[in-house]
């Protein structure tokens, strides 16, 4: 019951990655790409890492995925800020 | 040391397909990279296989049974973080 | 002394440290590191010639799980070799380098080469070496960029990405030595060794990697700027001992460990190479215009001459001949490691003093410096193999080894590269006892003479007449081996 | 697991043979260190692909050990390797500079390329 | 069906291995290669894991992806211009192309013959049967500071000669620009995290993967933030007190190997009862050379006054570089 609770998470954070990829490939400009990569990064890893604590049982692994996860949350966080903030920069010295 | 093997093999097919459309999924992260044309394309999409890779870790983690690539991802997810920060104060260099 | 071996090793790694630390003491502590290294290597070889080569299996864990060291031969003689070449080169740096900040760079790094070499020397274990070899390379690197002007750097750059390559083609001989045999130990490997295509293709990488770093022409095109422009106690070292050990392993693995590998063709093909080396590299030592840009390419003929005696000594049938084959092309090589240092330590007193190397422009220094050219004159003669030179006897034996194998045709090669090198030699003579204003006074430069006076002296002298103590070393070598 | 293994051998072999034509064609450092270590990479995967002994299997812990020791070779290799390219670069740029003001400039020219000349 | 789907994800691995090698190799731009190397680097982390070879997973993460990423990507800058141009002949071209090939099918071929020739054991018996006697667990950490710990010394030996070179040539590259408040903001967290994740991988070491070189990179890493958070950082450091930093490692390797040599007769032999002790030792000291040779390493050169106690003037030195 808990392991098909746990890949259903795992494949529901699988979809994130993928439309995140792709939109990384597919979207026409750097703010659009940089908004899925974030949501791939946040959403796709959290539920990804939710499938593996349900499914991994030492206790102490469980806190290393959630460390993970959260320093995963806050490289994406600040990438997208220096991302955005480049290339609103960039766009302006293009005006 | 419960083996992966017989009882779950069901998960283990499941999460073995994670794996792969994972790795479909670093492959288009690859295609950005590839293509860039800015920095920050590149450096989205190297970010988008590093958290890509932090999935398959863990994933791996869990179907080999080896839970040592617990520390290989939270290594990554430390660097990417580190990574990031780094860019920027190179980023204030360039200005 | 049981453990001298180690002492070798450790003795100049730890004054390497000491010279980091203490920066102002560091001629000191070279000169009294390499010092004890040098007693430490004698007695290495008076073990091995008292009661035979040995084994020493580091840590206590047996050959294979561990690494072991071994001394035969073979590897003490040119251990002590290049333990005298560089304790005489230590002497004479300390007094080449008059910046203090440029000396405090340089002993580090020099004991650190000395480390790689006698390491080197030593190892019995595949991956071993190819860590010894990496360390002698960005060690030497390090000290031909020592020189840091444009010429040097771009000669550094290309040496160690060379360099890099070739090791990495040497171990990835040894990842295939490793899937085949599941060891990387040498003696065992020896013993497990079959003619098979996995031992060829191995035993084919590890050697094109080794004869990169080797220089065997054409792969010596990295060879001449390097050791033309780095400091001259640097080119002495590069070119009487760097070159020679990646022979020496070469030698280690054709004589002793894949012999069953070898093919008289593949042994012909390196011949052939290395008489081309021999014609050409004399040649375009003929033409350099540069004292120790025509040493650098005299290294490349010399080096060539070693390689001729490969596919005699795969010819000749085992025994006296052979061995006879295999002590001229140690003596040929001990030879040349003396006389080439002696040459480029005397080359940097030149250049030191003339302010430049051009060889059209050396008249006069023959009166400013006769002991410098003195030695260059000594080290000319074992250049180009007249009695007593240790290299006459070792160019003699190559002829008569020539006819007993029935291989006449490297006797020309060996008559024109002698030609040819009495040709460069005296022209350095000629020019440099030719007229010309003295430039300056009159310096006393013992402290950089006297060391290369030495090395001379092993080249012509010593090795000349102590051949026969060789003799018995190397026919004892033959005998271990054999057993 | 002989398939796994061989697999791996030949993507091995396979980078190797990538970072070795690439050494050989590129003559600019930075691409050619690129290379170098792709070459590299390939010979640390066949020790890899050796090792391994299947999903149950353990493998073998010396070739591990001997990569991590190649591993740490070559980033030391890196970083001397940029080192003397950044000193080529400062050495080059401030000739250009000393060109530039062209002051005092014949001297040190003569010299320079007469060391050059023979390479 | 398992062995399908292994099967699937090692044959997209190497494509994706060999896809990244070829396009950072054949890059016109050193940005886009760089960056592909890196992505490389990652990947390879991942076919580490995948061939059960976490403590190389873990090397390769830092060293491979992260701090040769971080030395290359600062390199760029020390160049004028990133295009890369290839000029050689059509003739040489097709030369490297034909032999780079034809070595691929002749060493394919040697690999196959060697895999089937092998029982497939090698030394891996001879590692377990000694495991015990070793003082670790780890039996990778067991091969690097006990059976093999002589290539471990000549290893750091490596590391420092290459240091040593960097120290060598250059100053330390120009300070960069006042570092923002939210890198500030970051480091005040972030580098006690990675110092504490160095002291872990130090520690387990000994029983699982990790060790001094994986610890020693983390540690450099903190260092790195810190020196770009704080720009005037190591103005404070004693430079005599990094020197012996620098060499502590090999001191204190070397060291015990002798007073292993005066104890049990033969250098580097640790009795077993306190070879757990002795390879924690070394690996801190080794742990702490390699964190400040990669920081020097990185920071490109000389920190300012390193040469002070050479008789002072650097002015002397300016002149030697003529001679």
């Amino acid at each position: 019951m808990i392991d098909s609770l746990a890949v259903l998470a795992v494949f529901f954070g699988l979809f994130f990655f993928l439309s995140g990829s792709i939109g990384l490939l597919r979207l026409p400009d750097v703010f659009s790409r940089l908004h899925a990569l974030a949501k791939a990064d946040n959403i796709g890893l959290a539920f990804v890492a939710l499938g593996v604590i349900l499914l991994e049982p030492g206790l102490l692994n469980d806190i290393k995925v959630v460390i993970i996860w959260l320093l995963v949350m806050a490289a994406s966080a600040v990438s997208s800020h220096l991302v955005a903030r480049r290339a609103l920069r960039k766009e302006r010295d293009d005006d | 040391m419960i083996s992966a093997g017989a009882a779950s093999s069901i998960l283990t097919i499941a999460l073995l397909s994670a794996v792969i459309v994972l790795l479909l999924s670093l492959f288009i992260g690859l295609i950005r990279a590839w293509l860039g044309p800015s920095v920050e394309d590149r450096f989205s999409a190297v970010l988008l296989i590093g958290t890509g890779g932090v999935a398959i870790l863990m994933i791996l983690a869990i179907v080999l049974q080896i839970s040592a690539l617990y520390d290989v991802a939270l290594v990554l997810a430390l660097l990417a973080v580190v990574g990031t920060v780094a860019l920027i104060q190179s980023e204030r260099t360039h200005d | 002394m049981s453990n001298a071996i180690i002492w070798v090793i450790m003795i100049p790694l730890l004054g390497s440290l000491i010279s980091i630390i203490w920066s102002r003491y560091a001629s000191l502590i070279a000169i009294i590191s390499n010092l004890v290294a040098l007693v430490a290597s004698t007695a290495v070889l008076m073990r091995v010639y008292q009661s035979g080569p040995f084994l020493h299996e580091l840590g206590g864990w047996h050959a294979g799980l561990g690494i072991s060291l071994r001394a035969d031969a073979l590897s003490s003689i040119l251990l002590v070799m290049s333990m005298t070449v560089i304790s005489a080169a230590t002497f004479y740096a300390s007094a080449y380098f008059t910046d203090a900040a440029k000396r405090a760079r340089f002993w580090p790094l020099w004991l650190m080469l000395t480390v790689a070499l006698n390491a080197l020397l030593l190892s019995g274990d595949l991956f071993n070496l190819y860590v010894t070899l990496e360390l002698l390379g960005l060690s030497a690197v390090a000290l031909t960029a020592l020189s840091d002007n444009r010429a040097a750097l771009q000669a550094a750059i290309r040496y160690l990405s060379i360099g890099l390559l070739g090791s990495l083609v040497f171990l990835a001989g040894v990842a295939l030595v490793y899937a085949g045999y599941g060891t990387l130990d040498l003696a065992t490997l020896a013993s497990l060794v079959q003619a098979n295509p996995l031992s060829q293709v191995a035993f084919g990488l590890m050697t094109a990697g080794l004869l990169i770093k080797s220089a065997l022409f054409p792969l010596h095109f990295w060879l001449p700027s390097a050791h033309a422009s780095a400091p001259a106690p640097v080119s002495a070292a590069l070119s009487a001992l760097v070159v020679k050990v990646a022979v020496y392993i070469l030698l280690r693995l054709w004589v002793d460990v894949f012999d069953l590998v070898l093919t008289l063709s593949s042994t012909m093909l390196l011949g052939i190479l290395g008489a081309i080396a021999v014609i050409w590299g004399s040649w375009q030592a003929l033409q350099a215009q540069r004292l120790k840009l025509m040493a650098a390419y005299s290294t490349v003929a010399q080096i060539g001459y070693l390689f001729i005696f490969l596919p005699l000594i795969a010819a000749l049938p085992e025994g006296a001949l052979q061995d006879a084959a295999f002590t001229a092309l140690l003596l040929m090589a001990l030879t040349h490691g003396f006389a080439k240092s002696a040459f480029f330590l005397s080359a940097g007193v030149i250049q030191q003093y003339c302010g430049h190397d051009r060889i059209a422009e050396l008249g006069g220094t023959a009166r400013a410096l006769p002991l410098t050219i003195f030695v260059i004159s000594l080290s000319g003669v074992a250049l180009i193999g007249l009695p007593p030179s240790g290299s006459f006897l070792g160019k003699w034996y190559l002829i008569s080894s020539s006819f007993q194998a029935g291989q006449w045709w490297w006797i020309p090669v060996v008559l024109v590269g002698s030609v040819l090198a009495t040709a460069y030699v005296f022209r350095i003579l000629g020019h440099a006892f030719g007229p010309g204003e003295s430039i300056g006074r009159v310096l006393n430069r013992g402290r950089e003479e006297i060391p290369a006076l030495i090395l001379a002296l092993f080249a012509t002298l010593i090795l000349g007449f102590g051949s026969a103590e060789l003799w018995d070393l190397v026919a004892q070598h033959a005998e271990a081996a054999g057993n | 697991m002989i398939s796994t293994q061989l697999l791996y051998a030949l993507a091995g072999v396979g980078l190797f043979a990538i970072g070795l034509r690439a050494t050989l064609l590129h003559h600019l450092l930075l691409p050619r260190l690129l290379a170098l270590n792709v070459c590299g990479a390939g010979v640390f995967l066949i020790f890899i692909a050796i090792a391994y002994a299947g999903i149950e299997g353990m493998p073998d812990p010396v070739p591990h050990a001997l990569v991590l020791t190649g591993i740490v070779v070559a980033v030391s290799a890196t970083a001397m390797a940029l080192a003397l390219g950044r000193r080529l670069e400062n050495i080059k740029s401030d000739a250009i500079k000393s060109e530039a003001t062209k002051s005092e400039t014949l001297k040190s020219a003569a010299v320079k390329p007469e060391a050059m000349n023979d390479e | 069906m398992i062995e399908i789907l292994w099967f699937m994800v090692d044959v997209m691995l190497v494509l994706l291995l060999l896809a990244l090698a070829w396009t950072t190799c054949s890059s016109r731009d050193v940005m886009r290669a760089v960056t592909l190397f890196i992505a490389m680097g990652l990947l390879l982390a991942i076919i580490w894991a995948r061939l059960k070879a976490p403590d190389l997973a873990l090397a390769e993460a830092i060293i491979g992806a992260g701090i040769s990423g971080a030395l290359l990507l600062s390199a760029i800058r020390d160049y004028p211009s990133t295009a890369i141009a290839v000029d050689r002949s059509p003739l040489m071209h097709s030369i490297i192309n034909t032999f780079t090939m034809a070595l691929t099918i002749v060493m394919s071929w040697a690999a196959w013959h060697g895999l089937n020739m092998s029982d497939g054991v090698r030394l891996s018996e001879q590692v377990a049967s000694q495991l015990a006697v070793s003082g670790v667990s780890n039996p990778v950490t067991a091969v690097l500071l006990n059976f093999r710990a002589y290539d471990t010394l000549l290893e750091l030996a490596v590391v420092l000669t290459a240091v040593l070179t960097v120290l060598i040539l250059n100053d330390k590259r120009a300070d960069s620009t006042a570092p923002g408040p939210l890198l500030q903001g970051m480091t005040r967290w972030l580098v006690p995290l990675l110092v504490v994740t160095s002291g872990y991988l130090l520690w387990v070491g000994a029983h699982a993967p990790g060790g001094a070189f994986q610890a020693g990179a983390m540690l450099a890493a903190a260092m790195i933030l810190l020196q770009l958070a704080y720009p005037s950082i190591h103005q404070g450091f004693n430079l005599y007190l990094l020197k012996i930093l620098l060499v502590i490692g090999i001191f204190i390797f070397v060291l015990t190997g002798l007073w292993m040599m005066s104890v049990n007769d033969d250098f580097l032999a640790f009795s077993p009862a306190h070879a757990g002790t002795l390879i924690l030792v070394i690996e801190t000291a080794a742990t702490i050379s390699i964190a400040a040779a990669l920081t020097l390493a990185y920071i490109g050169g000389r920190p300012t006054g390193w040469e002070a106690d050479n008789h002072g003037n650097r002015a002397m030195t300016e002149k030697g570089g003529a001679e």
